[in-house]
């Protein structure tokens, strides 16, 4: 079934175990993201120290494919610095902005690279980008300070 | 019970001959969203545009007088299907300007009868007045209200919904300071009936206006705003078979005289001078610009449809469809079926959650098979809050659904879960 | 000079072969009111209804992922035909309602600057402040804004038009307490195309918002809002080969991104909850409710038309055809051209008085040889008071109106006195 | 030409010598009335004595078709009856809105029998009633008082 690309058994574990979830206490910055044709939500904290990313938390109520994307996005971001984030995230919206076009660079992407699939469904995308967009926020609010 | 009508109008709809998602079949499960279009409302449209298409009410040509005779001829025509005359009918955008309309047309009132004369009095807010709405709301009937209290000062009141998603309405509620009640006829997440009848006996006494949104209603049951007393209307013309943007708004003959005009700009004047205008005191004094004309036409052949197909014979096979489709939902494990749980003053829409699966997973599961259902807050997100639930999967149903396309919709959702692998 | 544009276009519009009056053959000026629309448009309407149709940005079925498509790529097709973003752009139902959203997202300012935050203040209007109008506008351009200055105190101001049709603009007039200055393209009466770089020139300098009606110029002429400097643009898809029921509106950032709401309900919020809400901050926060899909698709089919042809093409073709007419005219005894005499900076409309003969009786005459012109004061009353006329008859021209159609319109024209014995 | 069902001698005729042009002094009532679309004018006075209609006068700006009805109506109202004058017009109203279908009665609409033709074209409907519905403004407004 064609719905297997979209949702890739990667997706549906980090679903069902979705790491990252539950806010951590220390933080640097932190940001709220509602999709608002669907009432999903995210709250994304991140602890930035020395331009590096230690450690990004989350919780929310959403889709599979949002609540996974957060939860890779958790794994993929620990340790990275503000500057690859950015990098990052631009790979990741190429991706989902690529209509199903785009081969994903799984050295650059990790886990991520198993949402090329949900590039085909436009109205996910926004599912997919929501943790992302919440934790650029989340990373500048705090770089504004 | 009988599900034949389906059968019979099924060609008349060009677009659920279609295949999606590769080769699947369409089951078009989203009329409460929007309907689909038969031949007749299509080519209405375009034989307008191929034979009349003029300005109306101005230019004086013979293209101008047939387009004026077809627009108004269609105002006649809808008018008469929700038993009100064409005179009290206007034509607007969708729904939502219809309800805005009003709710601005009030708001003029409270501003002009500040500044000199006391001619809208009866219809100026003050910050003890209330305006009445339901837990069920469509954002549509909803948001201007909040905008017009906060403008005002006027006073929101919610009329609870109870668990099982009925109206919990306690006439002591109203008083004197109500001055607005607007409620939905149908609610367009739980499928609950609302009874109109009673609402609009206390609101009469009250000397409140009473506006219903029948965005849900007029395309499914057969509608009498005059039997209802209600002193306003609004609802949608793509949701019951015509064309996306027209929408209609009945008002009563006080409203329609008295109160002050909403958009402005031509035809709705009667004198414009450089300092200041006066404004027609009919129908057309809320319909400014130029209007959708084509739109009035493809609505006009959507009624005639509807007519000849009967309104009780769509409620009744709706019916038959929400009883089948609800019965077998109550009984599926893991699912929650929002609204009453009885098929009885019920529409054919029903919203529920499935455990472990969120709404936006269930219905791309259901449209990889061709079941375009929906999912989301379905713009009534207070009520999904109040209810428990972030989101909800729809399936709504209208004169073309099959007994079939019910049956795939169950068959399809009876694997959701397993697909998820929360089972 | 050529007119061979016409030839080539005519048999893409259906309606142009009709007959009318018993047999006559149809000669339709009357295209500043509204255009006809070629075949490439009505099919468009058509075959959107027969596969693509779903309500969009919230269905997630393949049917509503095609329909938000088709919705957005019109959106971008007829932003990049003005020199704008896509972001930019909202679609309305007509010119009339684009104008309006202004007016009323001001008033809005107004009234929510009144009552607690600060957020508005930029856009809220004080009774010291002025709103700058010309004596040329159309009610659409007048009338919103005659009830913004009633509801806020802010001061309505025309600037002048001469005996000859210009405009009389002094930028000495244009001060600081200017905030709002509303200006036509292209008058829909007297054919004058005005210097909007001037007066862009003059409200930037004074931070004035200014509105631009682009009715009559984004139909007829090469269009550039991002050049033009305009702080908003508003016009209406019927004029531009489009389907009836949409209009636009253009935004510069700074108004779509902070002026509040105008229509409230789905779509344009962020949040909603029993108490208040919050909206979005691009252009959907300015659509609200299930939009004009079929016509916005229409319209961009419309565009893709019109770019075909190119507007270059379209606007030298009117102009042959406005000098053509324009030199006759003006040499026909008893008949008084209005507007500029000059067909240089003028659009393909003439409206002219006949003496002794009322516009009525003169359309009438000429609609029996089958010449469909325009009679009345052309929702520009006070224009017609000023410039000493009770009413004008009105020709206008588009891409398919031949040398012919003129010649047509002018020996029926010279009949006239003759007719009504006034001569 | 079919259009000459429109523009009747008579109706040239009153268009170019209109009676009753000119308002009187004595009035016992008074309506003014616009058509909107087109910015055309009515001024009527009425003096009504004994439920009679002694005089009717009028002035304005307007096509050949109002302007004419304006004349005939003063021509055909004087020295009648209010009732009768009431039978008139909707004896006249009727066939304004019969779309050429109605053969007026000669002997009861006189002169107005001419505006027969009028009825096809709906677009100059209103030109024709609009004295009438004026004068009738007028009487009803005296009599209210
Ligand atoms: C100059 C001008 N402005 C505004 C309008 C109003 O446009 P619409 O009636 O489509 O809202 C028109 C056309 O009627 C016009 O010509
Ligand atoms: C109950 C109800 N009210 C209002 C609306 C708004 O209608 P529209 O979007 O056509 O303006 C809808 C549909 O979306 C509805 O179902």
């Amino acid at each position: 079934m064609h719905l297997d690309s979209l949702y890739q058994e990667i997706i549906l574990d980090h679903y069902r175990n979705p790491a990252g979830n539950g806010l951590q206490d220390k933080f640097s910055g932190e940001a709220f993201h509602i999709n608002t044709s669907c009432g999903d939500e995210v709250k994304v904290r991140v602890l930035v120290q020395d331009a590096t990313i230690s450690q990004m938390s989350h919780v929310g109520v959403g889709c599979s494919i949002s609540r996974a994307s957060a939860s890779i996005l958790h794994d993929l971001t620990k340790g990275v610095s503000v500057v690859e984030f950015n990098r990052l995230l631009d790979e990741f919206v190429n991706l989902m902005h690529s209509q199903g076009k785009m081969i994903p660079d799984e050295q650059i992407l990790g886990d991520a690279a198993a949402f090329a699939g949900v590039s085909k469904y436009p109205a996910r995308v926004k599912c997919a980008l929501l943790p992302w967009m919440a934790m650029k926020e989340a990373i500048e609010g705090d770089s504004r300070e | 019970m009988s599900f034949d009508l389906a059968d019979s109008v099924l060609d008349d709809f060009p677009i659920l001959h279609r295949r999606v998602r590769g080769n699947q079949k369409l089951v078009y499960l989203d009329s409460a969203a929007t309907s689909q279009k038969p031949t007749e409302v299509i080519e209405a449209v375009s034989n307008y545009y191929e034979t009349t298409n003029a300005t109306i009410h101005r230019s004086g040509h013979e293209l101008g007088e047939l387009a004026s005779a077809a627009y108004e001829s269609a105002r006649a025509n809808v008018a008469s299907f929700v038993g009100v005359e064409s005179g009290n009918l206007v034509f607007t955008k969708n729904a939502t300007e219809s309800i805005n309309l009003i709710a601005y047309a009030i708001l003029n009132a409270t501003l002009l009868n500040s500044k000199d004369t006391n001619l809208y009095r009866k219809y100026a807010l003050k910050a003890d007045d209330e305006i009445w709405l339901t837990e069920m709301e469509h954002h549509a009937n909803l948001v201007p209200w909040q905008h017009l209290s906060k403008v005002t000062g006027a006073k929101l009141k919610y009329i609870a919904v109870s668990e099982d998603g009925e109206l919990q309405f306690d006439a002591n509620q109203i008083t004197r300071k109500a001055k607005i009640i607007a409620v939905t006829h149908q609610s367009n997440v739980l499928g609950t009936i609302n009874n109109i009848a009673e609402i609009s006996k206390v609101a009469n006494l009250n000397n409140a206006l009473l506006i219903l949104d029948a965005c849900q209603s007029v395309p499914h049951l057969p509608t009498n705003f005059a039997e209802l007393g209600v002193a306003a209307a609004a609802w949608s013309g793509h949701k019951m078979l015509g064309p996306t943007g027209i929408g209609l708004l009945y008002l009563r003959n006080d409203l329609l005289t008295e109160l002050p005009p909403f958009l402005f700009g031509g035809n709705m004047i009667e004198n414009v001078t450089f300092e200041q205008s006066t404004f027609r005191s009919d129908n057309g004094r809320f319909e400014a610009g130029t209007m959708n004309i084509a739109q009035a036409v493809g609505l006009s052949a959507a009624v005639d449809y509807l007519k000849n197909v009967g309104m009780t014979k769509i409620h009744g096979h709706e019916s038959a469809l929400i009883k089948y489709a609800l019965s077998e939902l109550l009984q599926m494990p893991g699912i929650r079926v929002l609204g009453p749980r009885s098929a009885d003053n019920r529409g054919g829409i029903v919203s529920f959650e499935v455990n472990g699966v969120h709404p936006h997973d269930v219905s791309q599961f259901l449209d990889a098979k061709g079941i375009a259902v929906r999912a989301g807050h379905h713009c009534a997100w207070p009520l999904h809050r109040k209810i428990g639930a972030v989101a909800s999967t729809r399936a709504s149903f209208y004169l073309y659904n099959t007994k079939q396309d019910v049956t795939d919709f169950l068959d399809a959702l009876s694997q959701v879960r397993k697909y998820f692998k929360v089972v």
